[in-house]
């Protein structure tokens, strides 16, 4: 039997533009007929395949806990978030902390701090602090991607909050990670960042812990968040990575840490699709494709 | 048994819920009282020229 | 079975709760700003002298 190349390219082609997206949407919606929802099942499936977009909010909502496993629990709990959204909505506009020009990101920190016990008292209110910008950040990226305030409320404090919890601990060591695997795929990109003392500089806090928030659009960055809701923040090294190799070029030519961070900080936002794709292409390859559990 | 250990979930839920809405009555009351309070504050501020801008100032401050 | 039906209840449960403990520390702060702004209520009021009176009164009436 020979190759045929015509029909590898073909199937390439329609891999990457339909045909498996049909084939993937179709099974989701098979896995979203479970009742009650197999949560190890639709993490192994977010884990592997892009969210279809119109299964993606509720899909992050079943996994972050929003919702429970249960569908006909769904519309009760669906009332109860919401009832508790307008309840501290409430509370804070007669407290004076927010008002109806209050923009709805610092809305969202406001309700966040006020359920973490952390409100500051009106008498401090002091400058946000490093958490409270990160906060920020994801919230403005969450808003562009979800359109209803109650859900983009509860999306953003239950990613935060997961993800605090299950990778707080796994952060510090991934710029050692980015660094192993940069060693694995462009040694040279990664000694003339360590030559210009570039490296310990890199924009470790809008990759690893606004988890690109503010740094892809946001029809990117929903699908590296895909990743991060099912279970993974590994995904977030090889994001970097990618985009590090993806601007080798660029950066061998910039010899000054600052000039590094700076472009990094402000990467151009044509190509990210293409960027986020081949990163996770990479994260399979090297942590594997997950098949069960992850 | 099945309906057993529905009807107590149902019993829990239900105790949940009327926690919530005793509690629910309690902030209600205190909002108001705060609201009554707040427009008290504002109404003597023109008399008290300059110690009467905390309140106001607090309203500015947290937007 | 037995287990799911458990684990149903279990989730609402929680979900109801979790809208009683933002009740809960809703009424903590509203209490502490009521506190704050009664004390700063009765500080302002000996500089005015017949304005001042209302706030006094009202704390005297929740003692």
């Amino acid at each position: 039997m020979t190759e045929d190349p015509q029909r590898n390219f073909r199937s390439a082609y329609y891999e990457k533009v339909g045909f498996r997206g049909v084939e993937e949407k179709k099974s989701l919606e098979i896995l979203l007929k479970d009742n009650p929802l197999d949560l190890e099942k639709l993490s192994t499936f977010s884990q592997r395949f892009p969210l279809p977009s119109m299964y993606r909010i509720h899909v992050w909502k079943v996994l972050l806990g929003i919702l429970p496993p249960h569908s006909d629990s769904h519309a009760l709990v669906a009332g109860y978030r919401r009832g508790q959204y307008q309840d501290i909505v409430e509370a804070l506009e007669v407290m004076r902390y927010i008002s109806s020009s209050t923009p709805s990101t610092h809305v969202y920190l406001r309700m966040f701090q006020l359920e973490s016990q952390v409100l500051p008292r009106c008498s401090e209110t002091s400058p946000p602090g490093d958490e409270d910008e990160d906060f920020l950040s994801i919230s403005r990226a969450m808003k562009e991607i979800v359109e209803d305030a109650v859900d983009c409320y509860w999306l953003i404090k239950s990613f935060v909050s997961q993800f605090q919890t299950k990778f707080g601990d796994s952060l510090p060591h991934l710029p050692k990670s980015l660094e192993h695997y940069l060693s694995q795929e462009e040694p040279r990109l990664l000694s003339h960042l360590r030559a210009v003392g570039a490296l310990p500089q890199l924009p470790y806090a809008l990759w690893f812990r606004r988890c690109f928030a503010g740094c892809l659009p946001e029809s990117s960055l929903q699908r590296v968040w895909d990743k991060v809701i099912s279970g993974s923040c590994k995904i977030l090294v090889f994001v970097a990575l990618e985009i590090l190799l993806s601007y080798k070029m660029v950066l061998m030519g910039v010899s000054r840490p600052d000039g590094v961070v700076r472009f990094l900080c402000n990467m151009p936002q044509e190509n990210t699709d293409a960027i986020v794709t081949k990163a996770i292409d990479l994260w399979h390859k090297y942590c594997g494709t997950p098949v069960h559990a992850v | 048994f099945l309906e057993d250990v529905k009807s107590q979930a149902k019993a829990e839920l239900q105790a949940s819920d009327s926690r919530y809405q005793a509690q629910r009555k309690i902030t209600q009351l205190l909002q108001t009282e705060l609201l009554q309070l707040y427009s008290r504050v504002e109404m003597e501020a023109p008399t008290s020229a300059a110690s009467g801008s905390p309140a106001g100032g607090r309203a500015d401050a947290r937007i």
